[in-house]
């Protein structure tokens, strides 16, 4: 299937020094249809982060886009230039940061944001002034469950979670047709990001934009996700329903994930949770990236590199799960023949 | 009202300390004021003889009383601007020869750091945004020799190029002789062209200070969420690169201005000196020379007052500038 | 005053927020093994790469001066006030040196001068910003009222009456002086970045393991600030060399060093411009300005060592 | 400080190549007024003769000759150095005056700085009655530039200033007189002691009206400025500004016929000596004073009508310091003194514009009628390793291994001088070459020129360099250099005989060289202590220091030259009154 966000081959390489080649997404295929709300999962460093900044076009130097494509409503934004790329931003793909603590400029009031980013899409048409402007930002303020007079306030003048809603409100501005939210809730206090994740999940619900919640968080994202991806060592290795996940068959990697679930604190779980670290990104050769740490790695799980394959009711990409007909070699690797 | 009230002691305690420093350094120091003369009198190619050493004696006066009470008369007299007169200038006071220097090197000190800070400011926000470029490496390395320019060197250079070779600028003072310093619009055009070669010596020399640190600040501003957040919400790039990334890199280079403010005021000694300029560093110099210990002390005194004054102006504009800081102050 | 508030280095000092985990000297790795390292990596830096040649340069000329030089710099034998030629190959000075070779000797001053100025001053800010970093309380606003303070006493002119005063005129004076007016930043960044790390676990697992201060100071955090104390350096360095230059041009040197200041200082008394001894002018200030430009091209590199959004693009 | 205000010198911020190299000539420097008058003297004049021979002889200046020259024009003087700015200040008693007081104020007479020879001015004719009695009778008809009358009464009146405030006092003349007194139109000077040279320091101060100097003036009067002044020279001040000031004629000056400018302007120095050579070789100026390296290609080829005259204004010597072991040996100074080549020191220092020192102290060619016959070669010594050897052997010294060595220990010498006297510099550097090169360890010693005078005072040096004589009066030269009145003890400052050279025979001659009131007297005393100079070398002379006079005779003539040596070029002090009083309008 072709969804709304299709991306294909999707590589993403970080060159931070001469010589030194980091591949946090790896060969990444992905639809997603409108209106969905598709979660992604994986420890800190899997890459989950680096493939939501590809899809919305956001990755800074020295990452990039290394092959593959990714296309918007039929549209290749990979190839997309500065000004028809920001154009695409109305109506198109938004993104809401990691921290919403620090996504807000601290010496512009919340008004000024909505001013901003408004003023920056008026088409022929739009009238925006001073009073338009309030009124636009009140309503989406109104929409996270904040009050207007938050527009005149300075980001660092309200709590994390009024921020965090601040910055939901902003993305919302442009009525963008699919929204990256990179981990949320991640720094925020527990019951504060219960009520995020709820306002998120109705504003979904209510206004059927497509959405990729990204968190390593796998109990949040069970509870309000459709369909969950979990990724490790910058490739997606399982794929599946949210609300089968806790029932069929999965990745190896994807239960260890699992037995942390029910812990508030994931982060530091997961450490103890999930034997050994994870890969070397730069170095690794072709093999299952995870068969260092997994209890059921056998032979030939260090031999080529698992692709997803229908498993249960999702895909899993493991040789002992769900072995592939097609596994690749060795020699068809990006990342091998990007090596020295 | 705690930050206000730590201000203040601050600003008290160095004050003093700077007072106390002033007082101590010139007195620390081998020669004596009297010594200092007859030197300069020899090296006029004067016969100096012992009548001669005791008129000066008697016309210096000198210091009476132990250090200590030196000292309290010091602080006392500094208190009331009373710094007495000075042994370069028996005719005038000291306060008097120093507010005759001093409006020049504050218009061309000031009007140089600020020029300078502008550009540079500029310069630097186009390098940083453009990091990568053609354009950053010309403006980096532009910057870094010009920087590596000693000022003195420059400015040699400058004076005989411009004022003796070609002539199109004068080649001393602050303004032509025989005209007497006033706010008419004719004198004020004279005093400009004679600033011009002076303000170019400091302005490209210090410019890629500034430069150099908006560049690091907006690479790094360039790197925070709010930018790449703006840059997902489709903001202009001119937006973002001002509003968002230098409005931003800008702040820690505003606390800098306030100390480069003072600071080149000293450091325009140099400058002052090879364009003959009317100025503090000009002064300084001679003060220095002259173990004139009253003009060298109330120089000292003005600078560093100068400049401590400067950082509490900045410290208020730093306020208006930084709306996290606000709240501090107000609270 | 914001002397204290913020911790904000100047622009010229060119610091960036600095490194991101932790890293320390592992004890098996010499410091000459590390230097290696660390060169290896600033080549791969363009900029550095220009600055670390200029260095080098700078630096052969001057330990092989008496090779390079085809005259002694203090012999006053030949025809004065001569422009290039074949025997004197940048002229001669109105005393009848030859400049060449008062260039060619004049590297070593300069390089003495700014390298152990730089030394000097970022020891200084070392010692101090880190003790006051890591020592919160009395110690700290003790030395943190000295750094501001030195901060407010302006620099150059201090320097002048210093060196004005002081009854010693070697070189080593004005290092000294140098050092001692310019070490006031250093420290104050150094400081910052140490109270930063003092809260870092590894800081404090480091604490709670029963490591002495200075250990601590010096082993865990001083490792992660390569680059602070590096741009503390080649920012004194460059001071020094100008300082040094400046100083002797206005005659407050031992003008029998023979340096590019005093080649300035005697170009500027024999009026060389006047007489049309464009090169007595040009050759030494310029040696100085490239001498500068290494120092801040090499401290350009360091920057981009520690702080990856500085790094240059590799394509 | 004084010096500030005269040439740019050291006291300025890119101090000063030039103006150093002066250093060390006397006659020259701002308050040359004292030094020169503290010294200047009898030289040419008889003390016994009534209206002084020297008055007739010099000239239009002081003859208010019937015709008068040729009038008009503006005269361009290289002005003082502003430091930054010129500060108003036109009191005549004080060093701290601008130049342009010098024309304003007249003294009774000035000696010339060449050879001191006199020119009247307040006083038509001077003359001692007795050793000890010197009498002024002044000139008729003179008036303050307000239109009052000059009488007696301003002149008793200006010394009893002095009297009253020392820090006036700058000459030291109460140093020496007991009285000042008058009768009339005569004025009588009573010295304590017969000092017969003194007359031109008597005869120098510049004379204030007591009718506006009585009243009003500050508690101390040296700090007064004076920017009113009225005076009874051939100039007045028109206007004043910060970077420069203009003088016009006095209509009713007693010699206007014989002035020629009608305007002098004085465009304030730059504080940066090579922009002030800058200015020079540009033709700013009518009349300047600086040093200039190659002067004929940076200034006289630059421009028509240009001319310079460099004499030499004072002795640049080495002095030992005579209280320490072995320089109080006159054979190690010989030796020292024979180990040196004269002209290639004085090529290095300055430029070869001026020759090697006389070792009798006196300065060739100005003084040249004083000269001892008896002395061979006028005292010209040169290079001679043999003679140097031979009056080390006397000391006690021999050379062994490239070394002069006595008891085993090498010959060593630290040398001061300030650092920025650059033509001391590049002397002292020679001498130490070939110091050297003769097996003496020579040390170079270059502290601030401040504390070059304080160690040097205190008699705290092994050698040094300094400037003696340029008084154009050999007593005064002699005296200060070698009488032993002032040599003080090690630890206690003094000026002059810092070397502290303490001779009986040297005393005795300079007493009657004081008392003497007849050229042969004169002549027999000059030639004691030539030769005590001569062979005791209390001060090892090395080379000239000059005098930089260069003009522009566009506009007017009659500058002082090799040709017509009246004085020494030197604008900044009294000397200008001399000179301008004899400058013709071109055209």
């Amino acid at each position: 299937m072709r969804g709304l966000v299709s991306a294909r081959g999707v590589n993403v390489v970080y060159e931070p020094n001469r010589g030194a080649r980091i591949w946090s997404v790896r060969d990444v295929d992905l639809d997603l249809a409108e209106g969905e709300f598709v979660g992604l999962v994986g420890e800190s460093g899997c890459g989950k982060s680096t493939l939501g900044f590809a899809l919305t076009r956001l990755l800074q130097p020295p990452g990039r886009l290394d092959g593959g494509s990714i296309s918007f409503d039929g549209t290749d934004i990979a190839s997309l230039s500065g000004e028809q790329l920001r154009a695409q931003r109305r109506n198109g793909f938004a993104l809401v940061l990691q921290s919403g603590m620090n996504a807000l400029n601290p010496v512009r009031t919340i008004g000024h944001h909505f001013g901003d980013i408004l003023k920056a899409h008026a088409r022929d048409g739009d009238d925006y002034t001073r009073a338009s402007i309030r009124r636009r930002g009140g309503d989406l303020l109104e929409q996270v469950e904040l009050k207007a007079e938050v527009l005149d306030r300075y980001p660092h003048e309200l709590s994390g979670g009024m921020r965090q809603r601040v910055v939901i409100a902003l993305a919302l501005a442009l009525e963008p047709r699919f929204i990256v939210f990179d981990e949320p809730t991640t720094a925020l206090d527990v019951m504060v990001q219960k009520a995020v994740m709820n306002t998120i999940k109705s504003l979904q619900a209510s206004q059927r934009f497509t959405a990729l919640l990204i968190s390593h968080d796998l109990g949040t994202v069970l509870e309000a996700t459709d369909r969950l991806l979990v990724m490790y060592a910058g490739r997606i290795i399982e794929d599946k329903p949210s609300a089968e996940v806790l029932t069929g068959v999965h990745h190896p990697y994807t239960d260890a994930l699992l037995g942390c679930y029910g812990d508030p604190r994931a982060e530091v779980v997961q450490l103890h949770g999930i034997p050994g670290m994870p890969p070397d990104l730069s170095t690794t050769g072709g093999g299952c990236l995870y068969a260092d740490r997994c209890a059921l790695a056998r032979n030939g799980c260090r031999d080529s590199v698992p692709q997803l394959a229908p498993a249960g009711s999702g895909r899993v990409a493991c040789f002992v799960r769900a072995p592939a007909p097609n596994a690749r070699s060795k020699s068809a690797d990006p990342q091998t023949e990007g090596q020295r | 009202m705690r930050y206000v009230t730590r201000k203040v002691v601050l600003f008290v305690l160095t004050f003093w300390a700077a007072l106390t420093l002033n007082f101590a350094l010139p007195r620390l120091m081998p020669g004596s004021p009297l010594d200092a003369a007859l030197g300069n009198l020899q090296a006029n190619g004067v016969q100096v003889t012992n009548a001669m050493r005791d008129a000066m004696a008697a016309q210096l006066g000198g210091a009476e009383g132990n250090w200590l009470s030196q000292y309290f008369s010091y602080l006392g007299n500094t208190l009331r601007l009373n710094f007495g007169t000075s042994f370069s200038f028996p005719t005038q006071t000291v306060s008097h020869t120093i507010l005759q220097a001093l409006p020049w090197t504050v218009c061309l000190v000031g009007v140089t750091t600020i020029i300078a800070f502008v550009l540079g400011t500029l310069l630097g926000v186009y390098a940083g945004w453009r990091r990568g470029t053609a354009a950053d490496s010309t403006v980096t390395l532009g910057a870094t020799l010009f920087s590596a320019f000693p000022p003195f060197w420059f400015g040699m250079l400058l004076l005989y190029v411009f004022a003796f070779k070609f002539q199109i600028f004068a080649s001393q003072g602050g303004y032509s002789p025989g005209l007497t310093p006033n706010l008419s619009l004719s004198f004020l055009s004279d005093a400009v062209q004679h600033s011009i070669l002076p303000a170019v010596t400091l302005t490209v020399t210090s410019l890629s200070g500034w430069v150099f640190g908006m560049r690091n600040n907006m690479i790094n501003t360039l790197g925070e969420d709010y930018v790449t957040f703006a840059e997902a919400n489709g903001l202009r790039s001119r937006t973002i690169a001002l509003l968002y990334a230098a409005r931003n890199a800008m702040l820690p280079n505003i606390t800098a201005f306030g100390l480069s403010l003072g600071a080149v005021v000293g450091g325009s000694v140099l400058v002052e000196g090879i364009f003959g300029y009317p100025g503090l560093g000009n002064l300084l110099y001679i003060a220095v020379l002259n173990h004139d210990y009253p003009l060298m002390q109330a120089l000292f005194l003005v600078i560093t007052v100068s400049m401590l004054v400067t950082i509490f102006v900045v410290d208020l504009l730093y306020v208006r500038f930084d709306p996290r800081v606000r709240r501090e102050v107000i609270a | 005053m914001s002397i204290t508030a913020t911790a904000t280095p100047p622009p010229a000092d060119g610091t960036a927020a600095v490194t991101g985990g932790p890293s320390r000297l592992p004890d098996g790795l010499t410091p000459i093994l590390f230097l290696g390292r660390a060169l290896r990596t600033l080549w791969s830096n363009g900029k550095a790469r220009i600055g670390l040649v200029l260095l080098v340069f700078f630096v052969l000329l001057a330990v092989f001066a008496p090779l390079i030089a085809n005259h002694s710099p203090t012999s006053t034998d030949f025809v004065p006030y001569q422009n290039p030629n074949a025997e004197n190959w940048l002229g001669t000075t109105g005393a009848g040196n030859d400049v060449f070779s008062q260039m060619v000797y004049g590297a070593r001053v300069s390089l003495l001068v700014g390298l152990s100025a730089g030394i000097l001053a970022t020891l200084v800010a070392v010692t101090l910003g880190l003790i006051s970093g890591y020592r919160p309380g009395p110690t700290d606003e003790v030395i943190g009222f000295i750094t501001n303070l030195a901060l407010v006493i302006p620099g150059l002119p201090l320097m002048i009456i210093l060196a004005a005063y002081l009854p010693s005129r070697s070189v080593w004076t004005i290092v000294l002086v140098v050092a001692f007016t310019s070490w006031a930043t250093g420290a104050r960044v150094i400081r910052s970045q140490a109270v930063t790390l003092r809260t870092r676990d590894f800081v404090t697992s480091a604490a709670f393991s029963g490591e002495r201060m200075l250990r601590i100071v010096f082993r865990e955090i001083l490792p992660n600030m390569t680059s602070l104390v590096a741009a503390s350096f080649f920012s004194a360095a460059t001071a020094a060399v100008m300082a040094e230059a400046s100083l002797e041009f206005l005659g407050l040197g031992n003008p029998e060093t023979v340096s590019w200041g005093t080649i300035l200082h005697f170009a500027q008394q024999q009026n060389a411009l006047l007489t049309g001894q464009w090169v007595l002018v040009f050759a030494p200030g310029l040696a100085i300005a490239l001498l500068a430009v290494s120092f801040t091209l090499i401290n350009f590199g360091v920057d981009a060592l520690s702080n990856p959004r500085l790094r240059e693009k590799t394509s | 400080m004084r010096s500030l205000h005269r040439h740019t010198a050291a006291a300025t911020a890119v101090a000063a190549a030039v103006a150093l190299v002066v250093s060390g000539c006397a006659g020259s420097g701002k308050a040359a007024q004292s030094a020169e008058s503290a010294s200047s003297g009898a030289a040419g004049s008889s003390p016994g003769s009534g209206a002084s021979p020297a008055a007739s002889g010099s000239g239009s200046a002081s003859g208010a000759s019937a015709g008068g020259v040729k009038q008009g024009g503006t005269l361009t003087i290289q002005g003082d150095s502003g430091n930054p700015t010129l500060v108003e200040n036109f009191n005549p008693l004080v060093p701290t005056e601008l130049g342009g007081t010098r024309l304003i104020y007249e003294p009774l007479a000035i000696a010339s700085t060449v050879d001191g020879t006199f020119t009247q001015f307040l006083a038509a004719s001077q003359k001692f009655t007795s050793p000890t009695t010197l009498e002024f009778t002044l000139r008729d008809g003179v008036k303050w530039s307000d239109g009052k009358p000059f009488s007696a009464a301003d002149v008793t009146f200006t010394f009893d200033l002095l009297k009253k405030y020392p820090a006036l006092d700058t000459t030291g003349v109460w140093t020496q007189l007991s009285k000042v007194e008058s009768k009339g139109n005569i004025v009588t000077a009573t010295f304590k002691a017969p000092n017969v040279p003194f007359e031109s320091t008597v005869a120098q101060v510049p004379i204030v009206p007591e009718h506006l100097w009585s009243s009003g003036l500050p508690a101390d009067p040296s700090k007064f400025a004076n920017t009113k002044p009225v005076g009874t020279g051939p100039f007045t001040l028109s206007s004043f500004a910060p970077t420069s000031y203009t003088l016009t004629k006095n209509a009713d000056y007693w010699n206007a016929a014989n002035i020629a400018p009608s305007q002098v302007d004085y465009p304030a120095q730059s504080s940066n000596q090579s922009t002030n050579q800058l200015n020079v070789a540009s033709g700013k100026f009518d009349w300047s004073y600086n040093f200039l390296p190659n002067v004929q290609q940076t200034y006289i080829s630059r421009g028509a009508n240009r001319s310079y005259w460099f004499p030499p204004g004072g002795t640049i010597g080495l002095f030992l310091n005579l209280t320490k072991e072995p320089y109080n040996d006159p054979n190690f100074r010989q030796g020292i003194s024979h180990l040196l080549d004269r002209d290639t020191i004085a090529k290095k220092a300055v430029n070869g514009y001026l020759g090697a020192a006389s070792t009798t102290g006196l300065i060739l060619p100005n003084l040249e009628k004083w000269l001892d016959p008896s002395i061979p070669d006028k005292g010209m010594i040169t290079q001679d390793a043999k003679k140097a050897g031979d009056y080390f052997a006397k000391a006690g010294y021999t050379m062994s291994g490239g070394q002069l060595t006595k008891d085993g220990k090498q010959a060593d010498l630290t040398i001061t001088l300030p650092n920025n006297y650059s033509d001391w510099v590049a002397a002292a550097n020679e001498v130490k070459a070939e110091l050297s090169a003769g097996g003496i360890n020579v040390t170079l010693d270059e502290p601030s020129a401040a504390q070059y005078t304080t160690k040097i005072q205190s008699g705290n040096f092994d050698g040094a360099f300094g400037g003696f004589g340029g008084t154009g009066v050999p007593y005064n030269d002699f005296n200060n250099a070698l009488n032993s009145s002032f040599a003080a003890p090690i630890g206690t400052a003094t000026v002059n005989n810092f070397e502290r050279f303490k001779s009986p025979e040297t005393d005795a001659a300079l007493a009657s060289l004081a008392a003497a009131t007849d050229e042969a007297a004169q002549q027999a005393a000059t030639n004691k202590i030539q030769q005590q100079m001569f062979t005791q070398l209390p001060i090892i002379p090395l080379y000239y220091g000059g005098s930089w006079g260069l003009f522009q005779t566009t506009h007017f003539t009659g500058w002082p030259s090799a040709e017509d040596p009246y004085t020494l070029p030197t604008p900044y002090n009294q000397m200008s009154l001399l000179v301008v009083s004899r400058l013709k309008a071109v055209g």
